[in-house]
């Protein structure tokens, strides 16, 4: 099985172990655990409701979980924040930058946040890297969606973090700038960063994903390699039970 | 176990009642309306005491049980500053001939009702669930930090209420004493009803 | 006296008005609870 | 350490020049109060100091609604509070930066308020300008301390702006009492103010303040973190 050859190697970049939620008393996670080695790339499939974006918001540490562990590259995300939480990076849906700020000033705002020892460096390293160069003094509300998404990425790898995490990121992009996020994240993935990416569409994910895990109803159900024939019978195959409560 | 507090409590405010009717009336008659005023407010303290001990208890160990303790406590928190601003007006009226002046106690008694209110408005107002037991918890502890100091800005209003009333009889202090223990057993049975209610709603959606 | 008597209904009416909503609350919950996983189950 | 004064500094700066690019917030705050200090005017009659002080007091609170539920509109709208949460460990740095950015905007609108509102009843506060400026500056600090707290827990209500105006108004009655006795005594050069202040010192008022601001905002940065979970 491919998780007993994970299991064998100890750095694992992300590491989630037993990861429970709940809200208002509802559980909305339950136990869920799983590892990306540095290099790989996982996808998050479920339907609605099914704790995606809560998972993926635990794993960032934006939201604490009742019960489990995440480790990012050894560290825990609870103990040693300070170690652990530079080496993420975290793309929404919300771009997460400010409509009334410049690029060069988001990128600043967020250098300033992280604490960058290089920030100037580093901020004009990745304008010029997302190519954005040219609406660097703009303000962020002027720009177009696909270059919005460039800079949430920008955002996101400012730091140099080892483990980037998008929440369907696909979501309202047209297909060249779909395309343009997936040559970014292999480059990433080349570098040696990880990815944990959430999505529906399982040929886009299987263009920058290797394994695929299908969450339902907030327990983990099965995984599968994105190259096997038919993944997307099988992932729709395992998500049926919450359609059919709804 | 419910049922047996609620008659125990309604037992002893009869009996109090007696008490204070036949040995220790209080003259002019109208100030017996003690009986009812002080509870109330003793109560009403305890029950804000609840919410935020309980508040508390559900942010460090997030069990359902305390927010639904928490909602309930501030939803009779409520009831008894109704009754204790209601009761205190009828006073008002009949002592000093209004039904409500800017004094200490009646401004206090009056944020308390605000803030129970501002309670209930806020955790009624949730549409979709999130954490709204964690950010009820929150209000509920700020408002609580909140009461001392509306005892404290209240000391600056010239005050027209009796700080105390002093009793000339045992039994006086005898027949309230009694009316706040009843008081306080109902007030424990209506939190425990109230709790019930939120927890059997919480699992039916 | 007028007032003491009106003070005392008023409150007496609040208390038991809660607890009669309460309890009617809490029986028609029950009865909801009960139908939807019946105790046997 | 340094490292918490950094992102706090960040985060003011950053709302500081988003505020100076839309100036929606300072706006409207002035506007209103300009609207709240005219109304009260149509309803007196000439120099009246109790009056001064209800329409500063109404102003600051109104405005402080606006101002702390838009200093979290901010962070909500595109999802950059998760940005800032899955940035730095410590909720209470985003907490004291946003309470900072409050009781600026607050202080910059006091400048322009209560002028308009000496103006419009002909109150001369010149000889108690030092005690206005405490006052002031220990509401706002007061108001702010509350209101960013709770500008944080009604984001996720869809109503927000009425159920913050209740819940901002619940918990700063408190301060609103000093604060206005002590506005009172500023206004009526120095006799104790009206009906309130059974013989308290403006050092009284001004310590009793200090303690409430003290206290809550201690309070408010430790539960903060509980609010964006």
């Amino acid at each position: 099985m491919a998780e007993e050859n994970l299991k064998k190697n100890n750095s694992a970049a992300l590491e989630a172990e037993n990861i429970s939620k709940s809200f208002a008393n509802k559980d909305v996670l339950r136990g869920i655990s799983f590892k990306v080695e540095a290099g790989d790339g996982v996808c998050v499939y479920g339907s609605n409701a099914s704790g995606k974006t809560t998972l993926l918001r635990i794993l960032a540490g934006i939201l604490q979980a009742k019960d489990g562990t995440v480790k990012i590259g050894g560290w825990d995300i609870k103990k040693s924040a300070e170690k652990a939480l530079p080496m993420i990076g975290v793309i929404s849906h919300g771009t997460m930058t400010y409509p009334q700020l410049t690029v060069e000033e988001n990128l600043k705002f967020f250098a300033d946040i992280y604490n960058l020892s290089d920030k100037k460096e580093r901020v004009t390293e990745v304008i010029d890297e997302m190519n954005l160069s040219k609406f660097r003094y703009d303000v962020v509300s002027s720009l177009s969606r696909g270059t919005r998404q460039r800079l949430a990425i920008g955002r996101a790898v400012l730091h140099r973090p080892k483990v980037i995490l998008a929440d369907e990121p696909f979501t309202g992009l047209d297909s060249k700038s779909k395309q343009k996020f997936i040559d970014i994240i292999n480059k990433f993935k080349k570098a040696g960063g990880a990815l944990v990416l959430t999505s529906h569409h399982v040929e886009l994910a299987g263009k920058c994903c290797e394994k695929i895990v299908v969450l339902d109803g907030g327990k983990f159900v099965a995984e599968a390699n994105i190259g096997d024939d038919d993944v997307r019978r099988f992932c729709e195959d395992h998500s049926t039970s919450t359609k059919e409560k709804i | 176990m419910r049922v047996t507090v609620l008659i125990i409590s309604f037992v002893l405010m009869i009996a109090s009642g007696v008490i204070a009717f036949t040995k220790g009336a209080i003259e002019p008659v109208v100030r017996n309306i003690v009986y009812i005023h002080v509870p109330a407010s003793i109560c009403s303290l305890v029950c804000f005491g609840g919410l935020f001990v309980f508040s508390i208890m559900y942010l460090i160990k997030k069990k359902p049980v305390f927010d639904y303790l928490g909602a309930a406590s501030a939803e009779v928190a409520f009831v008894f500053a109704t009754v204790l601003n209601i009761t205190g007006m009828i006073f008002a009226k009949a002592e000093w001939g209004l039904w409500w002046t800017p004094s200490m106690r009646l401004i206090s008694s009056a944020i308390l009702w605000f803030l129970a209110a501002a309670y209930l408005i806020l955790r009624s107002s949730f549409n979709e669930q999130g954490n709204k037991a964690n950010l009820c918890a929150v209000f509920g502890i700020i408002a609580f930090v909140d009461v001392p100091f509306v005892y404290i800005s209240a000391r600056l209003m010239r005050d027209i209420h009796r700080p105390s009333f002093s009793f000339d009889s045992s039994w006086q202090s005898a027949a309230l004493g009694l009316a706040i223990v009843a008081t306080i057993m109902l007030a424990s049975a209506l939190i425990w009803m109230r709790a019930d209610i939120e927890k059997l709603n919480k699992r039916l959606n | 006296m007028n007032y003491l008597i009106g003070a005392f209904a008023v409150s007496w009416a609040v208390y038991f008005v809660y607890l009669i909503y309460l309890s009617f609350k809490l029986n028609s919950l029950n009865r909801r609870f009960e139908s939807k996983y019946p105790p046997g189950k | 350490m340094s490292n918490s004064i950094n992102i706090i500094k960040a985060i003011f700066v950053k709302d500081i020049i988003n505020e100076l690019r839309s100036k929606q917030t300072f706006a409207s705050m002035v506007v209103l109060s300009i609207i709240i200090a005219w109304i009260f005017r149509l309803a007196s009659s000439g120099v009246e100091s109790a009056m001064a002080a209800a329409v500063i007091m109404v102003s600051v609170v109104f405005s402080s609604i606006l101002c702390c539920e838009r200093s979290f509109v901010v962070e909500h709208d595109e999802g950059c509070i998760d940005g800032l949460l899955s940035a730095s460990a410590d909720r209470g740095n985003i907490y004291i930066g946003k309470l900072l950015f409050n009781v600026t905007m607050l202080c910059i609108f006091d400048c322009v308020m209560v002028p308009v509102v000496c103006v419009c009843f002909n109150l001369t506060p010149a000889g108690n300008l030092l005690k206005l400026i405490v006052i002031l500056l220990l509401v706002n600090i007061g108001v702010s301390a509350v209101g960013t707290l709770l500008g944080s827990i009604v984001m996720s209500i869809k109503s927000r702006s009425s159920v913050l105006s209740i819940l901002i108004m619940a918990l700063i009655m408190p301060m609103m009492i000093p604060a206005i006795s002590g506005l009172l005594m500023v206004f009526s050069a120095g006799a104790d103010g009206g009906m309130f202040s059974a013989g308290q010192s403006f050092s009284e008022i001004a310590g009793m303040m200090a303690a409430y601001d003290a206290i809550f905002v201690t309070v408010c940065w430790l539960v903060f973190g509980f609010t964006v979970d």
